[in-house]
């Protein structure tokens, strides 16, 4: 046997993206949290029994992007969906994808209960401080003083509280398995996001309960800013309010390690 | 007298602000006039179009299907638009970015040179005002001078510093349509 | 150093400029023309060869639309264009 | 007091527990629902014979959570179910929305209560409406049945989860009160074995084929009317094929009592008695809700001298009765609200009365109300 | 661009902030909404105005939530609304029924879009079945108004909060995404002031006089049954003195068209140019959805030798005309779902190809569907 | 002046209580805390601008047992509907009496969400660990094993769940500002539900805050037992997993005192 | 023949489960029955109660508001349900614990020391039984066997110690009513 | 130690027997008969007058029905019925 010299792929679109394109923003870190989860799937094999359930919000239309078998939630209802996709069928792979607004507003009470049951599901929260899909009002998690067009003269605390911590609270539920918060600004936090998913996906491939993983993610269109801005905008703003961390890493999912 | 136009454009050309002027034109001067963009998310980096009607009678659905007259600032709104312009009908088009040859015989081209002329004049923004000024001596929708007036009276105080370079543009693109309209 | 090259889907690329934020070597630039969906997409300008298909490029655009080859020595008997898992 | 063999002949069951037990027969595979009077039992059932049989139940936080729960399971093509009354029936019009646009199957029983708001317990049928016209947000229709025994109940909720597989529907098994509340003798099917093949629109991993969505979105506006033409198509086949009734002493019939569930078997009895006492009046029963059984009532309503109709609402099948008689014949309407049951009496005097006046040509006029007893001519 | 003077004279509007600016200028205490396309401009023009004039303005965190503070400030007696689209408003089913039986007065913006489900963010009116007939279970009504412009939009949201405390009740205005996207000339009120007073029934704290309660419960049937009868004589009196509309070119039609609200207009259109084509047709335009205008639907129904429904949906409205028209002329639907907004010309093509058999006898036979253009005989 | 013996009534019926027989089963502890509540009110003198909001659950008549204007919420929305009743008349002082049916399950968005804007309410949670009013289901609150009549083979937490902690989870809130649990099982407990109702009454009149008091309290008749053997499982089964104290409270509710 | 009976009583008296009782006998002999409680709220800590009805018809209604017969365990039972009896029906009530004396003429009343008896019989719980014993013999809706084969058939096995001193009260009662009858 | 007395408002009473297990003399017990509602309220014998008006009692009825008098000194000039805040 000789050494030679031969070139390899060594980093291509996952296979568990369908190759189209996206209606995503130029920029915006919906596309490349959907990459990272496409590529934790192909790694781990489970492409051929995952479904995927789609939020109200920008990212509505992920089945599109997704080769797995997906559903269109209400807006808010997807843990609720996923528990239903889920009971019945054990066997099958099942994550939400959800926004802020979704997830931690109008579906507050479906999260904070699929968590509480230990819903063998992983929930995967984008929180990009903003309603991006209609078209940048206040989100729960919108910074105090931010400007969005539903509080025009800056997100006022006094009148609509502290924005909320999801991660922290789901957190203190005992059915909570795994819940970390991760972000998307450069490539450190990438390579963490990625290892958070792929230990958000085991936790329940080995039925383990809840999991989720909130990633800060940007919205440069509603933020006004650029892609590249927008993530230092994660970086500077979001992650003093919203600090990196594993929240809950239940025994039974460090036992997984 | 009743016209229908569409307004097209990237995002960021100012496709809708261009309609919206001329709808205040058409508004100041006494006539009936909608406005009406296209929403959704499907606009989302993509085109961003807007329908203005202006017209003496009451104007029943703000809607076409097949406007009279179309300015169409990029590529893929020529592609989209040209088709639709009714018989006999203007489109004016952005002669900068736009590659597409013309290929209907039944409507006339007021192709102008938008993005190149407003930039000439300090800001590539400007180039809906071109277009603007071209479609509005094209059509002989309302007079230059109505729309004019129009940006003098609704722009925001907070841009009047804006507003001299617009009127020089929306006469240049005056200008430019001329020879067609003659 | 490895060598490597990186191949963007010109028609996917949504020109949003992260990726030439993290090249370390600055070989990636944006292009003067639009595509089809009216972006200016980046494109690899790299006349010496000084990719090393690091992958960081790829690793944080949004869009997935950038393939990295790098030159591998591997021990075998024919020579193949391996794809990597 | 537990039947001697719960598996054989006829038995005293209560509405609501024979309702679930049907369902558990005919194969249900999940039941999520959240508890609320006058249904309460059939939940408490299904959580203590759906866990036994090894099978999903879920007490969910809300009418909310549950509804959408069944959207899911119904994606994965089980046999899914949820039953609630009308302040949850309401919560779940949005889910409701979602899985017709969807086509999912999915059964719901509805044991209709005094309204409107939180009103009270009683038995009433005023969902009506709700239910036919516009269970939620846009175009759509569910069938609806409606049972006038415990019996009834049974065999419609077992035909209910054939006809939403058949059509990728929601049926509703429209109920009250008194349905779910009353003991009556009735026979259970026998136990249908619990499907193992799912549909092939299912969501269950896209292994070896495409992937399947389900999803009720479509940006395009002529995408969205394509889908609603094809939902309405659907309808329509259900409006032909799916009609449902009953018909009684309607032969030589001059008035015609119209009447569904509850008041359809109270009006029997009134009906009974007003044929002893002389009067020749009929009833017709419609068992669909939706679709409305419009042909019988038409070609009733060429022979008839006129028609009552008694509801445990202020007015709301009156329409659609209204709709299927083209102004030939007078529509009178008898209604009770709040919870308060007519009782066979009540509608006797009502279609005595109404004996008393059958020369009266129907006037083409608007609605008159009187109270809650209201004479459309 | 802002407008010269935004308080003066005509300016350009677009629907929904006109609605949002008519509210506040009607006096409006209290704004509780949640973002919605296509009406989210209104809840963002709220955010800007109402703490600029020290009033409530507060983005819930959903429909659920909002129509309970909706339904929570208009206990305490102040002018409050709030504003949505299909699957919000369908979240707000079991509110608006509290609401009702309650006797709060609200007023509730629907600018309506493609369904069912989430269906898209394009205008239809296919939430007519929802919100004049069941806007929750239980018997009741609500007022329904429906703008065709941002003028009438202004106008109606102003009459809304007069009606809704007249009679105390629930007031829809009813939009659609063209009457909420659209900007047109319009003419605001003026800035009336905000009523400092409370009424008798408000909860305002049992201070110097008895306790106050609002409630929707009621747990004898007798005592519902009284509360609904009092709802039922208030919807009577509504039917009777509310009822709004316009008529077209009637006087000597042959064919009457019946549209509201973006269609109402859009046909107006077809009318002027069938009628230059010479043909003799009219238009109803219904402007209270409910109460519907039963009454002149009559009159006219005898001197028409047709009607034509058109309406942005598959079919609802139609159901209403059928029922105010006793089967004297045939009733024709054309209808676009999905959020296609039909052009003049089709309506117009409508009209021809009817004015082309106008000689064709009412034949009292069931509807029969062809697509979406339904011929109703 | 000379000394005398005179009789005084040292207790009664709070005025704030209406005159009225309630129809609560005998020894059920809605009564009881009802009666401090009353007496709390009485002693504050805030009935002329006191609002009651009552919830869906056995206590959903209770504005016929103040002397109070009071409004009847939908089930689980009182909050929602307190923030509409005190948003518009901040001067005004709004609770809510809620169930943990009401609260903790169909509620649990909108409680979440008054306590994270902070909303000047105060809400008292009757946990009883039971949905009484329908007649005995199992309750968000319900212990693991607890035999109701939908886990009637006792509550299988490996399906719903352990059963959930309201004062914790909200106490983590930074809307929260007044947040403990309480018991009204013997005198001890009793008094100390008195005092937290004062205080939670008093952050409210201070313009400070959400808060909120949460009761352990019985319910003899779903759970088949006497009101005295009631008082006694609260002490000896919820207690351990319920844990009285406090939870939250805030420097500015310390600054009160 | 149709029997509309109502059976009442406080929460623990047992009405619901005699109707019960009742409802089985007469589905063992081929009747139609119904049996439908009270339920609700206003039911808590008050009296509870149920209707049954047997008949050899199809039942419409299986609430009635004029009962043919009564049972009838405690005061606030006696005063709502006495005035509703049908003229010329039956009022069975427990004389051990009802002080009201009978008010109208035109009905037959069934006195009969019900809970006194059933402490007699070791448990004043199977005061329920020996009411339904008189009622059956007083009405003769359907034969005293006939109830008691019902109760053997039909009472869980759990419960099975019961069965003797059960039956033993129905046939208490029906003695106690025979004289009534004969 | 002070003098006391409780009176319980029979007809409110539901008989529920919570009083009757916080008296530190066991003053209170359960009544033979019944009132209009069916219940066998609780009534307070204490025929050596030992009770102490300690409210125990009082505070733990869930119904509300029970009213406590203690006798006390006061310094006054006129006797009266005082009535407690
Ligand atoms: C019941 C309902 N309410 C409101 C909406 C409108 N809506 C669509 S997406 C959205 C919020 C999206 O924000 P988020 O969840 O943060 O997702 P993002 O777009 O930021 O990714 C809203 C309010 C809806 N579709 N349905
Ligand atoms: C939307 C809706 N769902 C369900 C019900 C039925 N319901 C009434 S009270 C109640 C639960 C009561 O339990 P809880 O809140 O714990 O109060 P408790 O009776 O125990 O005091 C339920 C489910 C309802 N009225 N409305
Ligand atoms: S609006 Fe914001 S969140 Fe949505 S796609 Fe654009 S950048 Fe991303
Ligand atoms: S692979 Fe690395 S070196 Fe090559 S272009 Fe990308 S970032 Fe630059
Ligand atoms: S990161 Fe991707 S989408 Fe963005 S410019 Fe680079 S190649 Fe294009
Ligand atoms: S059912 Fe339980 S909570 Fe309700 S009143 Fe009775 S004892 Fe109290
Ligand atoms: S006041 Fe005290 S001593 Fe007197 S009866 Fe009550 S508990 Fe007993
Ligand atoms: S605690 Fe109150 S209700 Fe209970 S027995 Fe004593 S006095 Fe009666
Ligand atoms: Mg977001
Ligand atoms: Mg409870």
């Amino acid at each position: 046997m000789e050494e030679q010299w031969v070139e390899q792929v060594v980093y291509q679109r996952p296979k568990s993206l369908s190759k189209v394109p996206t209606h995503y923003c130029p920029g915006c870190t919906h596309g490349l949290i959907h990459k990272l989860i496409g590529e934790v799937i192909d790694e781990l094999g489970i492409r051929e029994r995952t479904i995927a359930v789609a939020p109200v919000g920008c990212s509505v239309l992920l089945y599109n992007y997704f080769e797995l078998d997906g559903a269109e939630a209400a807006h808010g209802r997807a843990p609720a969906m996923a528990t239903g996709l889920k009971r019945v069928q054990p066997d099958k792979i099942v994550f939400t994808y959800q926004g802020d607004g979704d997830l931690a507003s109008i579906g507050m009470a479906e999260i904070v209960w699929a968590a509480t049951r230990g819903e063998n599901i992983t929930v995967f929260f984008i929180n990009n401080a903003i309603y991006g899909m209609t078209g940048g009002q206040m989100a729960p998690t919108s910074l105090p003083g931010q400007v969005t067009r539903s509080s025009p003269m800056g997100r006022d605390v006094e009148m609509t509280g502290m924005p909320i911590r999801m991660a922290e609270m789901l957190a203190e539920l005992p059915g909570a398995s795994y819940v970390v918060r991760r972000s998307v600004h450069d490539i450190r936090t990438i390579k963490e996001s990625k290892k958070a998913i792929r230990t958000a996906f085991r936790v329940q491939m080995a039925g383990a309960g809840f999991s989720l993983v909130e990633f800060l993610s940007s919205c440069p269109t509603n933020w006004g800013l650029t892609p590249y801005q927008s993530l230092d905008w994660i970086k500077q703003n979001m992650v003093p309010y919203y600090p990196l961390g594993d929240y809950k890493v239940a025994d039974i999912v460090k036992d997984l390690k | 007298m009743q016209e229908e136009m569409i307004f097209s454009g990237f995002g960021g050309q100012g496709a809708l602000f261009a309609g919206m002027v001329l709808a205040y034109a058409g508004m100041d001067s006494g006539k009936n006039v909608t406005w009406i963009p296209s929403y959704g998310p499907e606009m989302r980096g993509g085109t961003a179009h807007t329908t203005v009607i202006i017209s003496d009678e009451e104007i029943g659905s703000p809607i076409v299907q097949r406007p009279s007259a179309a300015l169409v600032l990029n590529n893929p709104s020529m592609e989209k638009y040209e088709p639709l312009v009714k018989e006999g009908g203007v489109l004016v088009y952005n002669s900068s970015l736009i590659s597409i040859t013309p290929r209907r015989t039944d409507i006339r081209y007021v192709p102008v040179p938008a993005s190149d002329v407003a930039n000439e004049l300090g800001n590539v923004k400007m180039a809906n005002m071109v277009a603007l000024g071209a479609l509005v001596t094209a059509t002989g929708v309302l007079s230059l001078e109505a729309v004019i007036q129009a940006l003098r009276d609704h722009l925001p105080e907070s841009k009047h510093e804006m507003l001299e370079p617009n009127v020089q543009a929306l006469r240049r693109g005056a200008e430019l349509a001329e020879p067609v309209v003659a | 150093m490895a060598k490597g090259r990186i191949v963007i889907d010109e028609e996917m690329c949504k020109g949003c400029e992260l990726c030439t934020t993290v090249c370390p070597y600055h070989l990636i630039s944006m292009a003067d023309h639009y595509n089809a969906k009216g972006y200016k997409p980046a494109m690899l300008v790299d006349p010496e060869n000084r990719c090393t298909g690091c992958t960081l490029c790829a690793m944080i655009c949004p869009d997935a639309v950038i393939t990295v080859f790098r030159e591998v020595k591997v021990k075998s008997t024919t020579s193949r264009m391996a794809v990597a898992a | 007091m537990a039947p001697v063999d719960p598996l054989q002949g006829k038995e005293l069951l209560k509405g609501n527990v024979a309702i679930a037990e049907a369902a558990i027969r005919a194969g249900l595979q999940a039941y999520f629902g959240y508890p609320i009077t006058p249904q309460t039992e059939l939940l408490e059932h299904m959580s203590l014979r759906m866990p036994q049989l090894g099978r999903t139940f879920l007490q969910a936080e809300s009418e909310v959570a549950a509804i959408n729960m069944v959207y899911g399971a119904a994606c994965a093509g089980v046999r899914v179910m949820t039953s609630s009354s009308g302040p949850g029936i309401s919560l779940m019009q949005e889910g409701l929305s979602y899985i017709a646009c969807s086509e999912v199957p999915v059964v719901i029983v509805d044991i209709m209560r005094g309204g409107p708001g939180l009103g009270n317990i009683q038995p009433t049928q005023a969902d009506y409406n709700q239910l036919t016209k516009s269970a939620g947000h846009g175009d759509f229709h569910s069938i609806v049945l409606a049972p006038s025994s415990v019996q009834e109940a049974i065999d419609f909720t077992v035909l209910a989860f054939d006809l939403a597989e058949k059509y990728r529907t929601i049926v509703f098994v429209a109920g009250d009160g008194m349905i779910g509340q009353m003991m009556e003798p009735a026979r259970l099917p026998p136990m249908q074995k619990v499907r193992t093949t799912r549909p092939d629109w299912a969501l269950t991993g896209a292994k070896g084929r495409e992937k399947n969505i389900i999803t009720s979105l479509y940006l395009g506006g002529e995408v969205l009317e394509s889908v609603n033409q094809r939902l309405q198509a659907k309808i329509n086949r259900i409006r032909a094929e799916e009609v449902r009734y009953e018909e009684m002493l309607t032969d030589d019939a001059d008035i015609l009592v119209v009447a569904f569930g509850t008041t359809g078997r109270i009006a029997k009895t009134a009906i009974r008695e007003a044929r002893r006492q002389g009067v020749r009046v009929g009833l017709l029963r419609p068992i669909t809700l939706f679709p409305f059984p419009f042909a019988p009532l038409d070609e009733l309503s060429k022979r008839v001298k006129a028609i009552l109709v008694v509801e445990m609402s202020a007015g709301q099948m009156v329409e659609d009765v209204r709709l299927g008689v083209w102004g030939r014949v007078p529509v009178h309407f008898y209604g009770r609200t709040g919870g308060v049951v007519p009782l066979p009496g009540e509608i006797l005097d009502q279609i005595l009365a109404l004996a008393g006046r059958l020369d009266e040509p129907p006037s083409g006029e608007l609605r008159e109300f009187v109270g809650m007893s209201v004479s459309v001519s």
